[in-house]
């Protein structure tokens, strides 16, 4: 069925990991030389190259039905360094090459550099820090080495803080000096659960490590400190509620495209990495008061950001706040997992990666449209929305499309996610993280209408623009929300993706 | 000897630490740059008795390092001190006037 | 010889440190930033060349000794520079006018 | 107690110490260093780590006494950390030359700024 | 009586002493100063632990570099740290939080396992085919080559948000933090004799870190202070940054590992592999041409944003 | 010119062999590898040296430079005794100023040189210049002969390239 070229590059195994690690790095360095006009063209391309690759490591991955391991430079595990692509990798390199390509061309405008200029401060920073960016989330999909991934965790910070800044005000100065500085200390932290890590068993490889582990009897007391370290840390760079202060000022004042990708995909770097050490390194610590303690935060997080979304002012801060309430819905798959029986337990991962999907998609549409708007009128006050919705009928679309994502309607990614996440959640008799998700659902909708409340309002009377949105850039808002409204489609064969290279036996044997 | 030489490199270490002291009460930045200057000059003869003491390799090399670096250190103190600190330089001013008082006679 | 070697070491070795304490007492008893420049330029340099001399007879090998005394001289340089590189950041007006104050006898 | 050992308690001295410091701090240049100090303990814990593993490259005749893997992963941390404190002190100046102040405290500040003149 | 433990002591005493300096001077330029005196001190320390590899990283660039960054940003901040911050309540409630991390991990400290796992023997065994003699330059370049590759290009990032934070007419000119400090004789005569040397120390660092302790990091950090040196003393001038020669050269060292790299694919049979026999002077070259970009990228980060002359 | 510049290469390949050390190596063959760096890197530093510092015209009376050297040596150990003694005495005795030193060196990098090793003998630091013909001193004791041992050492320093205006 498939063409002979495909079988080719599906041959090529694990070397087939070394494009999505290498294609944006080689970006960044031709990116710095090349500069100028063809720095937006060149990137453009490595993404659109980038998209192909991370569907072939996902066509790869689904082939074999096995992870793909590779060695770089031949070494092998504790004195080398591994890659390894599952399903969860496959899925956050889909994802990231989707919505960087997305955010690609939405950016040619705001970013391009008109012919006859020389290079723009703006657009060359631009651009370096989205190929950074994606570099860092590629390698925090792949990487198997603690400390590869604490390197991947920097590159990432390094280039979403500029990112916060791009404009240049006091204000988003601010907002990115605390980013960093909440960020570095998540990254010191990391880096000091690491080091434990070796210290106690020598190796930093995730796959020996959790052999290690497993066989450790009595656990030793550094695996504790380590796990909590690590944790902290992570969850200070994804912003979970009682470390979430830094999130909504910067994602709200930086531009519209880089909001995309900074709520869209870097806080679910760290996520990812949360995921990969509780799941994948110590998944017998799941069934501690640990995995409560992160769903309980996650609710709070569900609430606090639900609650404080409906109080804002401005567009984009309502976004960031909602980025802040989605994040919550993320963390009960801890105590999901936990509660469930093994089959259970991969549902309920299937589910946390599905909503991981919808959200960076429903929210990349809808800061891009919020980004739109807030551009034509020269503001973004939500009451002085007033007949938005007729001068920008497609933007409002989109933004509406992906509320509709968000709050879980019938075809939704978020519907199938919390349908999967529900499941267990009745099994387990765990019956209150349900009903925080309905009542987060609640809240999102809430806040939604008030929005539309203001957009339909004055429909006689039509706003004057100051500028006109491009057709294009509406239509990829547009697309983004619709993907994520209609990502529960997809057929089951394809969510069966994340379940490859999990081993949900051990979790249900260690319980 | 190699006991020796870890004693002497003990009491290197004793007058840097007694030379913090003047980092601590400064009383104006040039004090302070110039005690850590002191101090590091102190640092790279603790390292060579260290360093013979233990029969290190390379010590030579991380010796010519931190000379190199403190002198670098010290220009960059002058630099920003003169050029960019408005605040600095009233600061110093300032708070050398509290000296006079203890002039030697 | 060994014993002569090892006499020579300690004594040089034992001087050098003294002048370390030397240059920490002046840095903490001389009464203003420039008087503290001298202890800098002058104690800790002869301090560090009398333990880099020291040091010679215990190393293995010429180069190892002609490396010392690279970082020596190099911290010679340094110290020569920066030391009137600092004088020139103490805030002239300020500082003159208290030495004329101060050295009135 | 051996110095190993010593180091290691200090590395963990210093990460507490640091952290106090990056907390409770206003001023940003002192956050900044308090970041580097966390920093520096970790490296030095991890410094301890590779001197308790070491010896057999010292016996193999290679002439450095230590496990090279934390070594070679701390050198590689350090450029990591001064690449972090300039992005850092780079946001910090030009904050303060667009007028900012030099701390993240909200506008309001809580108390009331201390008296210029001592407090010792 | 053994005087190691002594010097141990001392050292620890010293650095915990310079911590809390840090954490607790009133005074911005005195807790930086207190810092680069912590550097150094923690070189000694690095070479008690017989690191000396990392003692001169930390050297140059713990205490040496990012001491001038600080010291930079000191003399443009105002003298005193602001007041505010938490109040007396939480300061508590934080110190015992901090103090309970301290004294957790110092509690894993003493119960570290005996004997330690340790990689070295397995790093022993592994080093011949690299063809270096430094052990640590052989897990930097060869076992753990994807870390040094990924590190070099997190600078760049790292470069591009500090320049991105100049204002955007500025966009073209030269970097601005490190002024030149006008017509003072000893500094010149300083930038005039110590720079030659300091090239030299730079090089056999590079040279001789492939069998002996040194390194690309140690020697590009020296070379990057050797430049900044002689801007400060007006001696040279900073490239603009859309300079094409110095975009070549920041990106050359990173270029050329990827596509050694990739030529181990064909090669070696893995990404980043070297071929069996060249794996030594292709390691050198890896050095040489990394030392040029980092050095570059070291100064050019210390340099700061691009900003118009008056 | 080019003899400054062998003069210079010479001495920066010194130094390279100082760090080198090449004939520690085992056999000739393995040392010249290091050479050949050593080679490169000394002339790189050489051209630098150049650019830097352009050399002047006139010829170095190398016999004077030795016998500058051994006196700034000995002075700088005789400082470091000044100061040793001053520091422990109980009395502290100092009486610390200002002197104006005419200068007689041109404003050139030799004056630098100058200012710099008059800061290694005893009891001056140089500070600063005032004017275009003085040389700022700070002086720790303004009881001792400070001027006449600068112009001693100035003379010394003239003699070095300056042979007609040397006394």
């Amino acid at each position: 069925m498939s063409p002979a070229w495909l079988a080719d590059v599906l041959a090529l195994g694990g070397d087939l990991l070394v494009v999505p690690l290498m294609l944006p790095v080689g970006g960044l360095l031709l990116g710095l030389v090349l500069g100028g006009r063809h720095l937006a063209r060149v990137a453009l391309a490595l993404m659109v190259l980038g998209l192909a690759a991370a569907l072939a490591v996902a066509a790869a991955v689904l082939q074999a039905g096995a992870p793909l391991h590779y060695e770089l430079g031949g070494w092998s595990a504790p004195l080398g360094v591994g890659l390894k692509a599952d399903g969860l990798s496959a899925v956050l390199l889909l994802i990231s090459a989707l919505v960087v390509l997305a955010v690609g061309i939405y950016a040619q405008r705001p970013f391009g550099v008109a012919p006859g200029t020389a290079e723009t401060r703006s657009s060359l920073a631009f651009w370096m820090l989205l190929l950074g960016v994606w570099a860092g989330l590629n390698t925090v999909a792949l990487g198997q080495d603690l400390f590869t991934l604490f390197v991947a965790l920097e590159l990432l910070t390094f280039s979403a803080v500029p990112l916060v800044a791009l404009d240049g005000r006091a204000e988003t100065l601010t907002a990115a000096l605390r980013y960093l500085l909440f960020a570095l200390l998540g990254s010191v932290l990391y880096l000091l659960g690491a080091v434990l890590f070796y210290g106690t068993f020598g190796t930093l490889d995730i796959a020996l490590l959790a052999t290690a582990i497993r066989g450790a009897d009595p656990l030793p007391p550094a695996l504790l400190a380590a796990a909590s370290l690590m944790t902290v840390g992570l969850l200070a760079k994804t912003a979970l509620f009682p470390l979430h202060l830094w999130l909504p000022p910067a994602h709200a004042g930086a531009p519209p495209a880089a909001s995309a990708v900074l709520s869209a995909l870097v806080v679910k770097g760290s996520f990812f990495l949360i995921v990969r050490i509780w799941f994948d390194l110590m998944p017998m610590l799941l069934t501690t008061t640990a995995a409560q303690i992160l769903g309980a935060l996650g609710v709070a997080a569900i609430l606090y950001g639900g609650l404080l979304a409906l109080r804002q002012a401005r567009l984009k801060l309502l976004v960031a706040y909602s980025t802040l309430a989605q994040l919550g819905y993320l963390f009960l798959v801890f105590p999901l997992a936990a509660a469930s029986e093994a089959a259970g337990s991969v549902d309920v991962l299937t589910g946390g990666m599905l909503q991981l999907v919808s959200h960076a998609l429903a929210k990349a549409g809808m800061f891009l449209a919020a980004g739109l708007i807030a551009a034509s009128l020269g503001q973004d006050q939500i009451s002085a929305l007033g007949g938005i919705a007729r001068a920008m009928p497609i933007t409002v679309l989109a933004f509406g499309l992906g509320g509709l994502a968000l709050v879980g309607l019938e075809p939704s990614g978020a519907y199938l996610a919390k349908s999967l996440l529900d499941g267990p959640a009745a099994a387990g008799g765990q019956w209150w993280w349900g009903l925080a998700m309905s009542v987060g659902g609640l809240l999102t909708a809430a806040y939604l209408i008030r929005v539309f409340y203001h957009a339909l309002a004055g429909f006689q009377l039509p706003p004057s623009l100051k500028r006109r949105p491009a057709r294009y850039q509406e239509l990829i808002a547009l697309a983004l929300a619709l993907g994520a409204l209609l990502l529960g489609l997809l057929p089951t064969e394809l969510l069966g993706l994340v379940e490859i290279g999990r081993t949900g036996v051990e979790l249900g044997g260690l319980r | 000897m190699t006991e020796f030489l870890l004693a002497a490199a003990v009491f290197v270490l004793g007058t840097v630490a007694l030379g913090l002291v003047r980092i601590l009460r400064g009383p104006t930045n040039a004090d302070r740059m110039l005690a850590a200057q002191l101090l590091g000059t102190g640092g790279v003869a603790a390292l060579l008795l260290l360093g013979v003491a233990t029969g290190t390799s390379a010590l030579a090399e991380v010796g010519l390092l931190l000379a190199l670096l403190a002198a670098f250190a010290s220009v960059a103190f002058v630099s920003g001190a003169t050029s960019g600190g408005h605040t600095t330089s009233g600061g110093q001013a300032a708070r050398g006037g509290e000296e006079p008082g203890r002039d030697a006679g | 010889m060994s014993l002569a070697l090892d006499l020579f070491t300690i004594m040089s070795v034992a001087l050098g440190a003294l002048f370390f304490l030397a240059g920490t007492v002046g840095l903490l008893r001389f009464p203003d930033t420039l008087t503290r420049l001298h202890a800098l330029t002058k104690a800790d340099n002869l301090g560090l060349g009398l333990i880099v001399l020291g040091l010679l007879p215990q190393v293995g090998s010429v180069v190892a000794g002609l490396g010392l005394i690279a970082v020596w001289l190099l911290a010679l340089l340094a110290g020569a520079t920066v030391g009137q590189l600092l004088a020139g950041a103490v805030p002239p007006s300020e500082s003159r006018q208290s030495h004329r104050e101060g050295s009135r006898p | 107690m051996s110095g190993t050992t010593l180091f290691g308690l200090c590395g963990a001295a210093l990460v507490g110490l640091g952290l106090y410091g990056l907390i409770c701090h206003p001023g940003v240049l002192r956050k900044i260093l308090a970041f580097n100090l966390i920093g520096s303990g970790v490296f030095l814990l991890f410094g301890v780590i590779a001197k308790r593993g070491g010896g057999a490259l010292a016996a193999a005749g290679a002439g450095v006494d230590g496990d090279p893997v934390p070594q070679a992963l701390v050198i590689t941390g350090l450029v990591v950390a001064f690449a972090a404190t300039a992005i850092a002190v780079a946001l910090l100046l030009r904050l303060v030359e667009l007028g900012g102040r030099d701390t993240l405290e909200d506008e309001a500040p809580r108390r009331a700024p201390p008296p210029p003149g001592r407090r010792s | 009586m053994s005087m190691a433990p002594a010097v141990d002591a001392g050292l620890a005493l010293l650095i915990l002493g310079l911590g809390l300096w840090i954490i607790a001077a009133r005074s911005n330029f005195a807790a930086v100063v207190g810092f680069m005196t912590y550097g150094l001190m923690l070189a000694l320390v690095w070479v008690r632990l017989t690191a000396v590899d990392v003692a001169m990283t930390e050297a140059a660039l713990g205490a040496g570099l990012t001491g001038v960054l600080l010291l930079g940003a000191a003399a443009r901040l105002p003298a005193e740290a602001p007041g505010g911050g938490p109040g007396a309540g939480l300061r508590v409630l934080v110190a015992v939080l901090c103090v309970g991390v301290a004294a957790a991990l110092a509690g894993v400290v003493l119960s570290l396992p005996e004997p330690a796992p340790s990689l070295a023997p397995l790093v022993a065994e592994n080093l011949p085919p690299t063809g270096v003699k430094n052990p640590v330059t052989g897990v930097l370049l060869a076992h753990r080559a994807i870390d040094t590759l990924l590190e070099t290009v997190v600078l760049i990032p790292a470069l591009i948000g500090v320049w991105a934070l100049a204002a955007d007419r500025a966009w073209g000119a030269r970097p601005g933090a490190l002024t030149p400090r006008p017509s003072s004789s000893s500094l010149t005569l300083l930038a005039q004799v110590l720079p030659p040397f300091g090239i030299l120390v730079g090089v056999h660092l590079v040279w001789a870190g492939a069998d002996e302790p040194g390194g690309k990091f140690q020697g590009a950090a020296v070379l990057a202070a050797m430049w900044v040196l002689v801007v400060m003393a007006g001696l040279a001038d900073l490239p603009k940054v859309t300079n094409r020669l110095m975009r070549y050269t920041l990106v050359l060292g990173p270029l050329v590992f990827v596509a050694i790299g990739l030529a181990g694919i064909w090669t070696a049979g893995a990404f980043l592999a070297l071929p069996a026999g060249y794996a030594k002077p292709l390691i050198v070259l890896i050095e040489v041409v990394l030392t040029l970009s980092v050095a570059l990228m070291l100064g050019l980060l210390l340099a700061g944003p691009p900003k118009e002359r008056a | 010119m080019l003899r400054s510049a062998l003069g210079r290469w010479a001495l920066l390949f010194g130094f390279w062999l100082l760090l080198a050390g090449p004939w520690d190596g085992a056999s000739w063959r393995e040392a010249l590898p290091d050479l050949a760096v050593g080679l490169l890197a000394g002339s790189l530093a050489t051209w630098v040296s150049l650019r830097l510092l352009p050399p002047t015209p006139e010829r170095i009376r190398y016999g004077a430079l030795l016998r500058l050297a051994s006196q700034f040596l000995g002075k700088s150990i005789v400082a470091g005794f000044d100061i040793a003694r001053r520091a422990f005495d109980p009395r502290l005795p100092l009486r610390p100023g200002y002197l104006d030193y005419p200068v007689r060196i041109p404003p050139s990098p030799d004056r630098a040189a100058f200012g710099a090793l008059t800061s290694l003998t005893p009891g001056t630091l140089a500070v600063g210049s005032d004017e275009k013909d003085h040389l700022v001193y700070h002086c720790l004791d303004l009881d001792q002969p400070n001027a006449a041992s600068l112009a001693s050492d100035e003379a010394l320093l003239l003699r070095i390239r300056f042979a007609d205006s040397a006394q």
